[in-house]
């Protein structure tokens, strides 16, 4: 069919965190430029962090006949599975998830953690202090995975350096995040990381010191601090939105789970091309075997 | 007076001012200024309507520099709304006030003062988390932003202190002080602010007999030196002294106008109450029945810390009216607290017929069947925001007839508090009215009128009729002499020596915490009780 | 100044249009600033939600939280005490909710949903009661306490649905949501209407509204906690203990805002996961306050308040505008309407009015 | 290695401290004015937009502090407007406040921002000598300069409140507004000023945030500290340095969490976090032998006319 398809948008914060929520929304946007403006429209609901208002907007999108409804957040799993089976025209999806109980539900899941596999590397054979902090924001879902890969990749690297949790509490709250990348320095940590918006405080503190590095994730991050950014891993889900249209354009509504890993490019890694020096050829090649590693399956993360 | 610092004299001179000297004196000079002294007043058919009332119902009122001028009336009669509106607290409907001719709009208390008013308040107007001093100070800087000097405050009050031989502690916090210092402080304020109308609304109420005839010297003079006076009051005798005119109110009407030399206090009386009043003695009894309260060696710390009672021991007997006489702040406020249950007793025994209550609660104690009408009748003895029936049932709301199987009887209670209005004549809107509606002489009507119909075997009455007018107080009298016939044991707390000695079958003078004597019917008069008063034994 | 019944309704009428139309008008500016249109804004704003079941059911979706909550507050308001601890009451008592749904043996349902419900209660009592003790005994400033308690209940909540709690699909799969399992579908709340979310919860609301009225006006503990936070000192006098009503007001209150929380849980989300509230700790304080504190005023205050909720979501989408403006509009309703409040109930202010609007015109 | 922990925790606590004192002492005039402001995190969040929406623009520091303040003082007299002269409930006004600033905040910045951006904002100051000295050098002599203003202010609160005409004005119309009223002092125009002054100084805790924590502003950046500040006035009992102490136990708290977390711990990170909310219920329980009442006409609107 060449008619318009509408696509909505149900994200937990804003479309200009510099993280998650904006990921997403860029990678629609991605889709929507390729596809053109004609083809596709989009809507969004921001700050949809509770699960109430956003069942409000999945309803009411529902009702208004859009036919992909994409709930940026593992919150919003429960309600897509009472929901979907009432609208089962529509597409709806939601991640980080596995479980696809409708069939017309797509759950997507970023494997975080090979990124973090890869940063970790970089932040092992980086420090000088051998100690590296993580700024976390609730140990759970993404940001277990984020640091469980984080961990073992600078470990892997560096059998000595000492990686430091520390959590805010709080997924937005980035002057707490700001504190903690501070505490971490004062500690001696010379390269941090950190994921969800609220890392973003935490990455503008490392501008205040020289020789701190510091590992995105999400997005790419470089434009907050273009002198301490050494690289990022982005989530590229302008893919995942792609393969749900297709899928659904080929008659499957759903049921379907996406993983997005270095193999299907649902990942990439960037590096900060103005810090091209601090990496040298002998890290990124290093780095770049491991990727290799993960892509064919012979290096596997240990997720327990 | 030369050099004083008090700027109270130069009040009525208006020519003087330039006498404060000294470059400190000059925020007094600016808080002082007033275009010019008020010769003439007049207050022209006030119209003053509040929701469901009508205050005020074209009252018109006359005063001329030196005239002091009483204004009487039954509670509720309209002074205090009258005088609001002077005083800019409340806007009047309709009518105008004109000073020395001219039609002046007082918006606001400030205003008030600006135009030479001052006003000392019924209800007090004192901030009670601020010291004596800070009080004071509040009015002599109203205008200023930092300047502040609260030893020259200090130093105006104890120099006005003495002049008026008004005891006050500077340095106390208001709240620490007894209702009686607090009317003390009141009047210090209106006189360190300095006026030439002094507006006084019931400033007597709570004061010593020897405080009031001070007082009434110095406002005598006062008048003589050309300050004008509106003296409102209760208490006949006191107009009588005072005053030289009088303005009788009655349902928001003027009823009459006239000299107080024409009338004595019998036909004051009359004129006030339309009709004769004729305030209770009590005879003396040939017997009288067991102890019922009993205090033994009582120790109790006031709110400064300090021992307020210091080993107090008394018995009162069934059918008997026991007085206290004092000084307000000698411990009188601790006592009945004591007795009630609100003060912890930190030595002592306390029995009710030799039970012994001591530090139980008062709810423990209400139901030792203790009546208690307390000093602090708005706060205290009735809850404001609560209806008047809600406030009647007060101390039996939780058992039957009003509440059963769990539940307030809603019909039962309304019948209740109606009778009890009507007994009583509480003067209100209605019974689901709120208390704080009510002017304080009915508000104690609704707190005799509970306490007493629970038929307590004590009854403990703090100040009972304080701010009634004359025929409410007739009224209370009448109760106490009641509850005494049916051999009641009833303590009565008063500094109204006349109410005493008419009442009463003993009275105890306590004096800083301590029973000074206790004397019989005979024994007592107005100079044995005075000397005690003071602290003179022996 | 006589005036009839109809005239003073007409103009309390128009003080609330002219406070509403402040607010909205001040609104107009940041709708432009964002180039959108106010006017179409606003009119789907107040006519989209009551136009079709989804609106319709979705406001009462909102009102059946806020209400219990809301009567929660009332009782510690009345009661003297401030309770700004909803929020974290809620969560706790959604929390103990889920844990007797999930971990108690298979039992009738009805049984089950009244022990979910009595311990959400308690839940949520306790830890309000946490806040009624220390404010009772240790003079512990209850805004203070309920706010720190707020932060530590959400940090509990998490704790237990990302740890002991969590969902073991989670863990089986390694993607670790904080969510516990969903709820056993016969503990459910049975939907109203079909096609809908609203729930039987409303129901239970109203009835709890019923049921704090009586328990307040009618009963002589009611008659207790309202004396004591009209005047403690007359509350003393009269032999109430007080320390002993502030606490328990603030039990009861911290209750309903547990029950508020299992109902949620029971009714909506069927299961406890993230950011289970949207809020309603705090909404609830305006509710039961734009209610005047009475049970019987709360229904239609948190009624008219799921509607500002819902309408301003549903504006936002179809105007699309950014989110945050919907947060600015409700905000300035909310200053808007409650400074009118005082020209309603009362007279003399009323009067004020005139006279000035007179004084105006000449 | 413990003074070095020392260091690093009073290090980081004191600037943490900072925007809990000054929109603290703000929400004490209010209170003491009898009027309470649940609206300050609401102003915090709209000051921290305006701070750095106008150093963004003006790179001037000073302008962003000041502009902040003037945005605050606006809130301020709205706040005051809706409950001093149209004797709104506070409760609810404050919530509306609070709301209005974050959507407003949060709408201007999407306008007129629209993402992530940084700014230079205002940096630690390092104090000559003072600031070389061992172990006390690092904690109190590296901060930026709004540091130690406020540090300053403390006192100065302190005089205006206790011992000045208007301080003395506003302690009385917070208790007894009626005795003022008979004595000649405005209670609306003291309450108004206290209110204007109050968002003055929430207006400047949130740009604080801004400039010279964040260097950046975010939706919601505020994260409930405003509610924490008038949490904590109440913990100070309406005293300047009770406030401060107040502010200085939370934010130590938090620094040694913080600290306790870098350092590694076996226990659920949620404990850690709790640590100071639940540290100051303790303390406070354990004070509460102190009389002071507060201000008792809080939350009561002041009409002449009105009674009971
Ligand atoms: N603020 C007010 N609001 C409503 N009604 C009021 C107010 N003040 C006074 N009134 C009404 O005005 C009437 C007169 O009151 P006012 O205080 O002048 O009496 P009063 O003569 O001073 O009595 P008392 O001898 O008891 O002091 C009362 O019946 C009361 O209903
Ligand atoms: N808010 C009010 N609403 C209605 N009536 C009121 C109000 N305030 C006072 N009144 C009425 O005003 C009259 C006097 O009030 P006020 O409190 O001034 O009396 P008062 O001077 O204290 O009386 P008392 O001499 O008995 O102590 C009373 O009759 C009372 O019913
Ligand atoms: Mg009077
Ligand atoms: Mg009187």
């Amino acid at each position: 069919a060449d008619e318009k398809i509408k696509v909505a948008l149900v994200i937990p914060s804003t479309i200009d965190d510099m993280a998650w929520s904006q990921a997403m929304y860029e990678g629609i946007k991605a889709v929507q430029a390729e596809l053109g403006e004609d083809k596709m429209e989009v809507a969004v609901s921001e700050r949809l962090w509770n699960a109430v208002d956003a069942g409000a907007a999945i309803r009411e999108y529902a009702l208004q006949g859009y036919q992909l409804i994409i709930a940026h957040g593992a919150q919003y799993q429960s309600l897509l599975n009472e929901i979907a089976p009432e609208f089962p025209k529509i597409s709806f999806a939601y991640g980080t998830g596995f479980a696809t109980e409708s069939p017309n539900i797509f759950a997507y899941d970023p494997h975080a953690q090979e990124g973090a596999y890869l940063l970790g590397m970089i932040a092992g054979l980086k420090t000088k202090s051998n100690i590296i902090g993580i700024v976390g924001p609730v140990e759970a879902g993404d940001a277990i995975k984020f640091n469980k890969g984080f961990v073992q990749g600078a470990k892997a690297v560096n059998p000595n350096v000492d990686v430091r949790i520390a959590y805010t509490g709080s997924f937005g709250d980035l002057v707490a995040a700001a504190e903690i990348a501070r505490t971490h320095i004062k500690a001696g940590a010379d390269v941090l990381t950190g994921s969800s918006q609220q890392s973003v405080g935490a990455i503008n503190v490392t501008k205040e010191f020289d020789k701190l590095f510091w590992l995105s994730t999400d997005m790419n991050q470089v434009s907050i601090s273009p002198k301490t950014v050494l690289a990022a891993q982005v989530y590229n889900f302008k893919d995942t939105v792609k393969t749900m249209l297709d899928s659904r354009a080929a008659g499957e509504l759903g049921g379907k789970h996406l993983e997005l890993s270095f193999a299907n490019n649902g990942l990439s890694l960037v590096y900060n091309e103005e810090l091209a020096a601090e990496i040298g050829d002998d890290i990124k090649a290093k780095v770049e075997e491991a990727k290799g590693k993960l892509v064919d399956g012979s290096l596997k993360i240990n997720m327990e | 007076m030369r050099g004083d610092i008090s700027p109270f004299p130069h009040h009525y001179h208006v020519g003087r001012r330039d006498r404060i000297r000294g470059a400190e004196t000059a925020l007094l000079q600016r808080n002082l200024f007033m275009p010019e002294a008020i010769q003439h007043l007049a207050m022209q058919h006030i119209v003053k309507r509040f929701p469901g009332v009508l205050a005020c119902d074209r009252i018109s009122i006359e005063l001329r520099a030196g005239e002091i001028l009483a204004i009487l009336g039954e509670n509720g009669a309209g002074k205090t709304t009258l005088m609001n509106i002077l005083y800019g607290l409340y806007h009047p409907d309709e009518g105008q006030i004109l000073i020395n001719g001219r039609a002046v709009k007082i918006e606001t208390p400030r205003h008030a003062c600006e135009l030479g008013i001052g006003m000392v308040h019924q209800h007090f107007m004192l901030v009670p988390n601020l010291t004596v001093v800070e009080n004071v100070a509040l009015g002599l800087y109203n205008r200023a932003i930092f300047h502040l000097d609260l030893n020259r405050v200090r130093k105006i009050i104890l120099d006005i202190s003495q002049k008026y031989r008004l005891a006050v502690k500077p340095d106390a916090y208001v709240w620490q002080l007894s209702v009686g210092e607090q009317q003390r402080v009141e009047l210090i304020k209106a006189l360190c602010l300095g006026a030439n109308l002094l507006v006084l609304d019931e400033p007597t109420a709570a004061l010593t007999p020897q405080e009031t005839d001070e007082l009434i010297a110095q406002l005598k003079e006062m008048a003589r030196q050309g300050c004008s006076i509106i003296f409102i009051s209760h208490k006949l005798n006191e107009v009588k002294a005072l005053s030289s005119h009088i303005c009788v109110l009655r349902n928001g009407q003027v009823v009459y106008n006239g000299n107080t030399s024409e009338h004595s206090v019998e036909t004051l009386a009359e004129k006030m109450a339309g009709r004769e009043v004729k305030l209770p003695i009590s005879r003396e009894k040939a017997a009288y029945g067991e102890d019922v309260l009993a205090l033994q060696d009582v120790w109790a710390k006031g709110d400064q810390g300090t021992f307020a009672l210091q080993g107090v021991s008394l018995t009162v007997r069934a059918g008997e009216i026991l007085g206290i006489a004092g000084v307000s702040g000698n411990g009188q406020r601790e006592l009945a607290d004591a007795i009630s249950g609100l003060r912890r007793v930190e030595k002592g025994h306390i029995f009710v017929e030799h039970a012994e209550i001591t530090n139980l609660t008062p709810q423990q104690i209400i139901n030792h069947n203790l009546g208690y009408v307390p000093e602090d009748r708005l706060h205290e003895g009735t809850i404001p925001s609560f209806s008047i029936s809600e406030n009647m049932i007060m101390k039996n709301y939780d058992r039957p007839p009003m509440t059963r199987s769990g539940f307030l009887q809603q019909k039962t209670i309304s019948l209740y508090a109606q009778e009890l209005v009507n007994k009583f004549q509480v003067k209100c809107p209605g019974i689901y009215s709120s208390c704080a509606s009510l002017s304080g002489g009915n508000i104690q009507k609704v707190i005799l009128a509970r306490e007493l119909t629970r038929n307590p075997k004590i009854l403990v009455a703090a100040y009972p009729t304080r701010g009634l007018d004359i025929g409410a107080t007739e009224y209370v009298h009448y109760r106490l002499l009641e509850a005494r016939e049916a051999n009641k044991a009833v303590l009565v707390i008063s500094e109204e020596l006349d109410e005493l000695l008419n009442i009463c079958d003993r009275i105890a003078v306590i004096y800083e915490g301590k029973i000074l004597k206790i004397l019989s019917k005979h024994e007592a008069n107005k100079s044995s009780l005075g000397l005690l008063m003071a602290g003179v034994t022996g | 100044m006589k005036t009839t019944f109809t005239q003073r309704l007409g103009f309390k009428i128009l003080i609330v249009v002219a406070a509403l139309m402040a607010a909205l008008l001040s609104g107009a500016v940041l709708f432009l600033l964002a180039g959108a249109n106010p006017l179409q804004a606003y009119f789907v704003m107040f006519t989209k939600p009551l136009n079709g079941v989804f609106g319709l059911t979705e406001i009462l979706v909102r009102a059946t939280p806020l209400m219990i909550v809301a009567l929660g507050i009332a009782i510690s308001f009345r009661s003297g005490i401030l309770n700004i601890g909803g929020e974290g009451q809620i969560l706790i008592g959604a929390i103990i909710g889920a844990a007797v749904a999930l971990y108690l043996p298979a039992m009738p349902k009805h049984l089950h949903l009244t022990l979910i419900f009595a311990a959400s209660f308690l839940g949520g009592a306790i830890w309000g009661g946490i806040a009624g003790w220390m404010r009772a005994y240790f003079a512990v400033n209850e805004i203070l306490s309920t706010v720190m308690l707020n932060y530590i209940a959400i940090q509990v909540y998490t704790f237990l649905i990302r740890g002991p709690m969590i969902d073991p699909q989670e863990i089986k799969y390694g993607t670790g949501v904080p969510q516990t399992a969903a709820l056993p579908r016969e503990l459910w709340l049975d939907k109203l209407i079909p096609g809908a979310r609203l729930h039987t919860g409303i129901i239970l609301a109203v009835i709890l509204a019923v049921l704090v009225y009586l328990f307040l006006w009618k009963t002589p503990v009611g008659y207790r906690m309202r004396a004591v936070g009209a005047e403690v000192k007359a509350s003393k006098y009269a032999g109430i203990n007080v320390p002993k009503y502030l606490f328990f007001a603030m039990f009861l209150s911290g209750g309903f805002s547990g029950l508020a929380g299992a109902v949620e849980v029971c009714g909506v989300h069927h299961r406890g996961l993230e950011s289970l509230s949207a809020g309603y700790g705090f909404s609830g304080i305006v509710v039961a306050l734009f209610g005047a504190l009475h049970p019987l005023g709360i229904i239609p205050a948190s009624i008219l308040f799921g509607l500002l909720i819902i309408g301003a979501d549903m504006m936002q989408r179809s105007v699309e505008v950014p989110a945050s403006i919907i947060m600015a509009i409700q905000g300035l309703i909310i200053l808007a309407l409650v400074s009118s409040q005082v020209f309603l109930s009362q007279e003399q202010m009323r009067l004020k009015l005139v006279k000035l609007l007179l004084f105006w015109k000449k | 290695m413990l003074l070095e922990a020392i260091t690093v925790i009073i290090s980081t606590a004191i600037p943490l401290s900072v925007s809990f004192i000054l929109a603290g002492l703000g929400e004490m005039f209010n209170q003491r004015a009898g009027t309470f402001n649940l609206g300050v995190e609401g102003i915090m969040l709209l000051g921290a937009f305006t701070g750095f929406y106008t150093v963004h623009h003006l790179h001037s520091n000073v302008l962003g502090l000041l502009a902040a303040m003037a945005v605050g003082a606006v809130m301020g007299l709205l706040m005051a407007v809706s409950v001093i002269t149209f004797k709104a409930t506070q409760g609810i006004a404050g919530i509306g406040l609070y709301m209005v600033g974050w959507g407003i905040s949060g709408t201007l910045f999407r306008i007129y921002v629209g993402g992530i951006t940084s700014i230079e904002g205002i940096t630690a100051l390092h104090i000559p000598v003072l600031s070389t000295l061992p172990v006390v050098g690092a904690m109190f002599f590296q901060h930026d300069i709004v540091v130690y203003i406020t540090f300053l202010l403390i006192p100065l609160a302190w005089y205006v409140l206790f011992k000045t005409a208007w301080g003395l004005k506003v302690r009385a119309i917070g208790t007894t507004p009626r005795a003022a009223d008979t004595l000649g002092v405005s209670v609306e125009r003291i309450r108004y000023q206290c209110l204007i002054l109050g968002g003055m100084m929430a207006g400047l805790a949130g740009a604080y945030l801004s400039i010279c924590q964040a260097h950046m502003f975010a939706d919601n950046i505020t994260a409930g500290r405003g509610f924490i500040a008038v949490a904590l006035v109440y913990f100070g009992k309406w005293h300047p340095v009770g406030i401060m102490g107040g502010a200085l136990l939370f934010s130590l708290a938090h620094s040694l969490q913080r600290f306790i977390q870098v350092y590694g711990i076996n226990f659920p990170y949620e404990f850690a976090v709790v640590f100071p909310y639940v540290l100051v219920i303790i303390v406070l329980a354990l004070s509460h032998k102190s009389k002071d009442a507060g201000p008792t006409a809080l939350g009561t609107p002041y009409e002449r006319e009105f009674r009971g």
